[in-house]
């Protein structure tokens, strides 16, 4: 097992061990931080993917935005003082119903994966994305750059108004 | 790679790695007691008094008998506080801290890992140190802590966007992300400096108020990251006691202690590439081996550290609205003028 | 404490439920004991109910067990940072019930003391203030001059703080014989350092934000409130009682009284506050400067008007300006060696009871400005 | 062991999957919705990469995992302000009481 | 303003409750007046044009053996007069009409005669206990007060 | 417990080397950096205010403030101690983590000062709550003898005993330290049914109520 394959497992175990901790976590604060992991594992298994780039931009928007946005959310919602911050589940039978539906998805999907035939060939290792990623956006994609900036600027306009608006 | 003379010497082994992250972890520990002491000595200078007196020569080993306290005292976890968060939140916040000197450089010779994206890198990793601050403070149960993190969250997450932009001008100038790059491109005399509108021609001396705008909008915005004074309201004593680590005794309290020093070196250590010249000496070749490109690295960053706890025991705080306001309204238009100007620079280069 | 609700958290206009806060006893910038309820919306302060009485020492019943004499002391830990201007008015109210008068060299040095000790009330005062604002270092600045006036009151009574030094009918002892160089060397001491406050604290930018238009409190709602000192006269009211009821040699001498302007925001803002006293720091000098030249015959001596019984009868409300306002005391006396009653009007007791009118609306960060700019002792408000 | 390879990735990603549809089914409370919602954004991501890897570097898997992280924020912010909005109508965020509209 | 002349223009407004003026050596020129009317009384003397005492020095409680009295020293900035209104209630029923709403300082000042000796400020929007413990018994100031000797488990005297 | 009875015989440290060595480090670290809660009762404040300022710098001793009492080493209780304050200091020092120390500082927290005989409202010595280290007399204590109590407290720190071998100690010791061990216990018992039964329990691990 090379370097590699171990750093795989690792992540690969923060990844579901976390996501699991999000999922299964009766109190919201802990289905928060344990999101903080999640993030944090993808991240790592997009430097594994030589993403570098979107790894960065991974713990920047996710953990350093949109968790934050996540914990003021909870904080906004909930009663602070009250530690024990209950995420309201539902009852037995959809647990259990959605359970299976939950598994079988996933059954199918590997059982897709797996039989799938990708058309797989690799290149040698390539140190950074980033040039790339530059010139793709302005160049081919610059259209959807473009559009992806409208709309975040139009979401927070957006957000902003409709969070303005209570009472 | 070329820059870490230590994988050039031990080979691409486990070890070499294992060397390469020692020795930021020695600096920081080293650096963090020379801070505190330097922070309890600045404070006495500044307000004409003497400071620790009593421990070693001059009091110099201060710093060591603090630690030696905190390593026994009793540590705490109140009854109401939720156990597994308060006691995670130190660690996170350290190792927020400590990633960013994955990418520190001390000289030419050596940068533990030098990543084409570094300057990115260092910011991205500071947002752990939010989410850290905000498990902290909330799983205290004291509100208290809870506005302190509140306050520390907003102001660290809404001082990102200038500070970051002047990242992007600084990129625009470089060409590059990474720290040598970043480093390289200003090598010479001091007039290289980014400060100073990077090498070229003379042309560039037109743009260095965008310059000075953006090192300002840096300098501010990293006090404002660091929680340092004018803008330590997540901490304010007068206000709302101890902030976000009201709660935390002994070695954690201490985790967060050498956390604030910590980043107090990240924003400065990111002052020195983006502007200063890096490693670089000031004087062209003259002192530029790599031995002395360690001191001017280190000298130029802990002159920051200086200025910043200078700053502490000389400005008063700001009120949170009034931060907020410096930010986006004074330094993020200020900010986007000057990354056009760069732009501009960048492109007659 | 079931009202304790939720947290709630600033976000522009968002509105969240209201949150007790509970500043104090012990909390860092409440000058002491003082403990404050406070209810917060996100972080603009909505009510703020003060809670007194941590440090009440039972002072008014002390006197009653004690002969006029030996109360002195006591008056002495009413307002601990300046115990002179304490004993003036005591001593002055049973000066009138027994009818002495004392003579105009005695009344100068009592003058020079209660100014001195009223630089060194107002130094506190401003140091705190600014700490409250997150500044440290004026506050040592200022410490390191107030060592100074200590120690010339040290030099004339013994004591670092609590002196008892102004005796009913006269002094403690004379005064020693380099008292007049030390003064000067104090007052040249204290304009530097003045100066030098004025560019690293009152004229600071970010100072100025934080205290300017914060708490204006206006001079028809000051005077109902009973509001006194440096407080009253921020809001534009000439009111100095050394000025308006003048009481021993006040009235020879020549001091403007100082009143806030509005320099940098509104009138009766915190800043304000804090400038009348700046503005009162250097009045001080220039009574003491007058006031020395009144100190000539030195073959006076200052004990003997000191009467040996001292049992009035009658009853009268004495008054005095007090660094922080009007200092009264109601005494009663019946005839006996101990009063019936003692009652002391402290002005940090009427100028606390204006925060929560003052405080709402603002900011929580403000709220600690505003208290600091009333500038509160603890032993004052509870006795 | 099987060498590391795009399965690997692509198994991985199925799993954050159906964690994050289990979530979502579960749970009533609106904030948690959004975070398992982030989960299968997550995962959707893991494979826009994985397959620009193995792909011959194709870059624009990354473009696309991009595009999605710019989506995940917008959507966040949007959400988050629905969510600040429910809360301060109906004091609780629970998904399946806020039926208003039906009535 | 004198003394005498606050004394008459009182006697004409109010007549029966206004009871003696004291001008004796030695006490300060101080009206007696009748507890029952005491709000109308000082609205007339800050609000009366001549008398104007818009400024609140001191309240006082004062136990006088059989009664409780409570003393009002008034100022007035416009005139620059001042005057002593006193009250006298018996310490069984010792019920006095609040003036805190004529002026604001007598909030507190109300509060702790109340917290000291026990003076019922009938219409105070708070009159709760100030400077001791809400679960306090007795009022100190009062002259046959005595000592606790345990307060919350801990001991008094010395 | 334990740790603080010990100083009849400071020198003796046991027979293990090491463990004096260690201990003495200890020690060292515990007395040369006492950091000390900002907290002020009465007029022995303003002179402690003074003893922090430039003239006399407190800091000199290594002495630092924290506003937390989580992170203090030592209070100081200068003043004052009414009845009405005095369960916020109880509260207060059991707030402290350990080690913790206490200065009384002025007569009055050492016994009640002036106002102990007409005091209806003051708590003659704060002893009576809290376990007291090092007295400093005066009223209010001049500067100099202020730091002498820090300079005592200093060397009582020195002088403690960590390490100390249950079997080396005199039985009576044992059996009073088994004896307090119960007593602890059941006072505890005793406290938490008390607020249980008359307190609302939220938020009550607040720092600074």
């Amino acid at each position: 097992m090379n370097i590699i394959e171990i750093v795989f497992y690792v992540f690969a175990l923060i990844i579901i061990v976390s996501a699991m901790g999000v999922v299964f976590s009766h109190k919201l604060m802990y289905s928060a931080f344990s999101l903080l992991f999640t993030f944090f594992g993808v991240a790592g298994i997009y430097v594994l993917l030589n993403a570098d780039f979107l790894a960065v931009v991974q713990i920047m928007i996710y953990v350093g935005g949109i968790l934050v946005l996540i914990i003021f959310g909870i904080m906004l919602t909930t009663k602070v003082t009250d530690v024990e911050s209950i995420s309201g589940s539902t009852g037995k039978l959809i647990y259990l119903s959605s359970a299976i539906v939950s598994a079988i998805l996933f059954l199918v999907l590997v059982y897709m994966f797996n039989t799938s035939n990708w058309n797989v060939y690799t290149t040698p290792y390539r140190e950074t994305t980033l040039d790339m990623l530059g010139n793709a956006l302005l160049t081919k994609y610059v259209l959807t750059f473009f559009m992806a900036a409208i709309l975040l600027l139009v979401a927070f306009i957006g957000a902003a108004f409709i969070a303005k608006k209570g009472k | 790679m070329e820059s870490n003379f230590i994988l050039e010497l031990l080979g691409n082994n486990i070890w070499a790695y294992l060397i390469t992250a020692a020795i930021p972890l020695v600096f920081v520990v080293v650096y963090a007691l020379v801070a505190i002491l330097g922070e309890l000595k600045i404070a006495s200078w500044v307000q004409d008094r003497l400071g620790p007196m009593r421990t070693g020569p001059w009091g110099i080993i201060q710093p060591v008998a603090e630690v030696v306290k905190l390593l026994q005292k009793e540590d705490i976890t109140p009854r109401n506080a939720n156990k597994p968060l308060f006691n995670t939140a130190p660690f996170v916040v350290f190792t927020g801290s400590f990633a960013a000197f994955a990418v520190i450089p001390y000289s030419s010779k050596f940068i533990p890992a030098d990543i084409n994206l570094g300057v990115f890198y260092i910011f991205a990793v500071s947002s752990f140190t939010v989410i850290a601050i905000l498990m902290g403070g909330w799983a205290s149960n004291n509100k208290y802590s809870v506005l302190g993190a509140v306050r520390s969250a907003s102001q660290m997450i809404s001082y990102e966007i200038p500070t970051s932009l002047s990242i992007i001008a600084i990129a625009a100038l470089s060409n590059t992300l990474s720290v040598s790059g970043i480093i390289n491109s200003q090598s010479g005399w001091f007039w290289n400096w980014n400060l100073l509108g990077g090498q070229g021609s003379a042309i560039k001396y037109l743009f260095i108020p965008f310059l000075l705008v953006l090192f300002i909008v840096y300098f501010v915005g990293s006090l404002a990251e660091a929680n340092r004074t004018p803008f330590d309201i997540p901490e304010g004593e007068s206000e709302i006691v101890g902030g976000y680590h009201t709660e935390y005794s002994s070695m954690k309290f201490a985790m967060f202690y050498f956390a604030e020093y910590a980043n107090m070196y990240v924003v400065s250590a990111m002052i020195t590439i983006m502007f200063l010249g890096g490693w670089n000496s000031p004087f062209g070749d003259f002192m530029n081996s790599p031995i002395w490109q360690a001191f001017w690295f280190i000298a130029k960053a802990m002159s920051f550290v200086f200025v910043q706890l200078w700053l502490r025991w000389t400005l008063p705080r700001v009120r949170v609205d009034q931060l907020m306001h410096i930010c986006w309204k004074v330094m993020l238009p200020a900010a986007f003028v000057s990354l056009i100007g760069i732009s501009l620079l960048g492109v007659i280069k | 404490m079931s009202e304790i609700r939720d947290v709630a958290i600033d976000l522009g206009n968002v509105h969240t439920e209201h949150m007790k806060l509970n500043v104090g006893p012990q909390h860092p910038s409440t000058h002491g004991v003082l403990r404050l309820m406070v209810e917060l919306e996100g972080e603009i302060v909505v009510d703020v109910v003060p809670h007194i009485g941590y440090l009440h020492r039972c002072f008014e019943k002390v006197c009653e067990q004690n002969t006029y004499t030996q109360i002195v002391p006591y008056v002495d830990r009413m307002d601990y940072v300046n115990s002179m201007n304490n004993e003036l008015p005591y001593v002055i109210g049973v000066e009138k019930l027994l009818g002495i008068t004392v003579s105009e060299r005695i009344e100068a040095i009592r003058v020079i003391c209660a100014e001195l000790d009223r630089i060194a009330s107002h130094e506190i005062a401003v140091a705190t203030f600014g700490m409250d604002a997150g500044a440290f270092t004026p506050f040592l600045y200022l410490f390191r001059d107030r060592e100074k006036i200590l120690w010339v009151l040290e030099k004339l009574s013994g004591s670092r703080l609590l002196y008892n030094y102004i005796r009913i009918g006269g002094l403690m002892r004379d005064v020693y014989p380099t008292f007049k160089d030390d003064l000067r060397d104090i007052i040249k001491t204290v304009r530097e350092t003045n100066a030098e406050i004025n560019n690293l604290l009152n004229d600071n930018k970010i100072f100025v934000e934080r205290c300017a238009n914060i708490g204006i409190l206006p001079p028809d709602v000051a005077i109902n409130y009973g509001a006194s000192g440096p407080m009253l006269r921020a809001s534009g009211v000439r009111h100095d009682l050394r000025r308006v009821d003048p009481y021993s040699i006040y009235n020879k001498l020549d001091f403007e009284v100082c009143v806030g302007t509005g320099t940098m925001g509104t009138v009766g803002d915190s800043w304000d506050r804090n400038w009348v006293r700046m503005l009162e720091m250097e009045q001080s000098l220039r009574i003491i400067e007058q006031a020395m030249e009144m100190i000539t015959d030195s073959s006076e001596d200052v004990r003997a008007g000191i009467p040996k019984r001292i049992a009035p009868k009658g009853e009268l409300y004495s008054r005095a300006e007090n660094p922080k306002g009007e200092l009264g005391f109601y005494i009663v006396g019946d005839g006996k060696a101990k009063p019936q009653r003692v009652k002391g009007r402290s002005p940090c007791y009427v100028n606390l009871s204006i925060i929560p009118e003052i405080s709402k609306g603002y900011m929580f960060a403000d709220l600690i400005i505003i208290l600091g700019s009333i500038d509160i002792v603890l032993g004052e408000i509870d006795r | 062991m099987i060498p590391v390879g795009l399965n690997h990735f692509l198994i991985l990603s199925a799993i954050l999957f159906s964690l994050g549809i289990f979530g979502i089914a579960t749970r009533k409370n609106a904030i948690m919705i959004l975070m398992s919602i982030e989960l299968i954004l997550n995962s959707a991501n893991i494979n826009f990469v994985a397959f620009s890897k193995f792909n011959g570097f194709n870059i624009d898997g990354q473009i696309a995992a991009l595009f999605v992280i710019i989506l995940a924020a917008a959507e966040v912010a949007i959400a988050l302000a629905i969510v600040l909005n429910i809360y301060q109508n109906y004091k609780h965020i629970d998904v399946d009481e806020i039926d208003n509209l039906k009535e | 303003m004198l003394p005498n002349e606050i004394f008459d223009k009182l006697k004409i407004e109010f007549g029966e409750e206004i009871i003696s003026l004291n001008e004796d050596p030695g006490y300060e020129p101080s009206i007696k007046v009748e507890p029952t009317n005491l709000v109308d009384i000082m609205l007339f003397l800050r609000d009366e044009e001549g008398l104007e005492f818009d400024y609140p020095s001191c309240l006082s409680g004062v136990d006088l053996g059989a009664n409780l009295g409570v003393v009002y020293n008034l100022y007035s900035m416009k005139r620059a007069h001042k005057i002593t209104i006193k009250v006298e209630v018996p310490k069984e029923a010792p019920d006095v009409p609040s003036c805190e709403l004529v002026w604001r300082s007598f909030d507190w000042h109300e509060r702790e005669a109340y917290d000291l000796l026990g003076i019922n400020f009938v219409g105070h929007h708070n009159l709760t206990r100030i400077l001791l413990p809400d679960d306090w018994e007795g009022h100190p100031l009062r002259k046959d007060y005595v000592q606790p000797d345990y307060f919350h488990g801990m001991k008094v005297p010395y | 417990m334990g740790l603080l009875d010990r100083l009849d015989n400071p020198y003796d440290v046991g027979d293990n080397i090491f463990l004096g060595t260690v201990e003495d480090v200890l020690n060292w670290g515990r007395s040369k950096s006492d950091w000390y809660m900002t907290f002020g009762l009465a007029c022995c404040a303003i002179e402690f205010m003074a003893v922090n300022a430039a003239h006399f710098d407190f800091m000199r001793f290594g002495c630092i403030p924290r506003p937390s009492p989580r992170q203090t080493d030592f209070i100081i209780i200068s003043g004052t101690v009414t009845l009405k304050m005095a369960e916020r200091i109880k509260r207060l020092y059991e707030q402290m983590a350990e080690p913790k120390y206490v200065i009384s500082m002025g007569s009055c927290s050492n016994s009640g000062g002036p106002y102990w005989e007409n005091g209806y409202h003051v708590l003659k010595g704060v002893d009576r709550i809290i376990p007291v280290d090092v007295y400093i007399p005066g009223c209010p204590p001049r500067p100099e003898a202020f730091m002498d109590g820090m300079v005592q407290l200093q060397s009582k720190i020195n002088h403690q005993a960590i390490f100390r071998k249950r079997k080396e100690m005199r039985p009576e010791d044992i059996a009073a330290i088994d004896q307090r061990q119960i007593e602890l216990k059941k006072l505890r018992a005793e406290y938490e049914a008390y607020r249980i039964e008359h307190l609302d329990l939220t938020g009550v691990d607040n720092v600074a109520k």
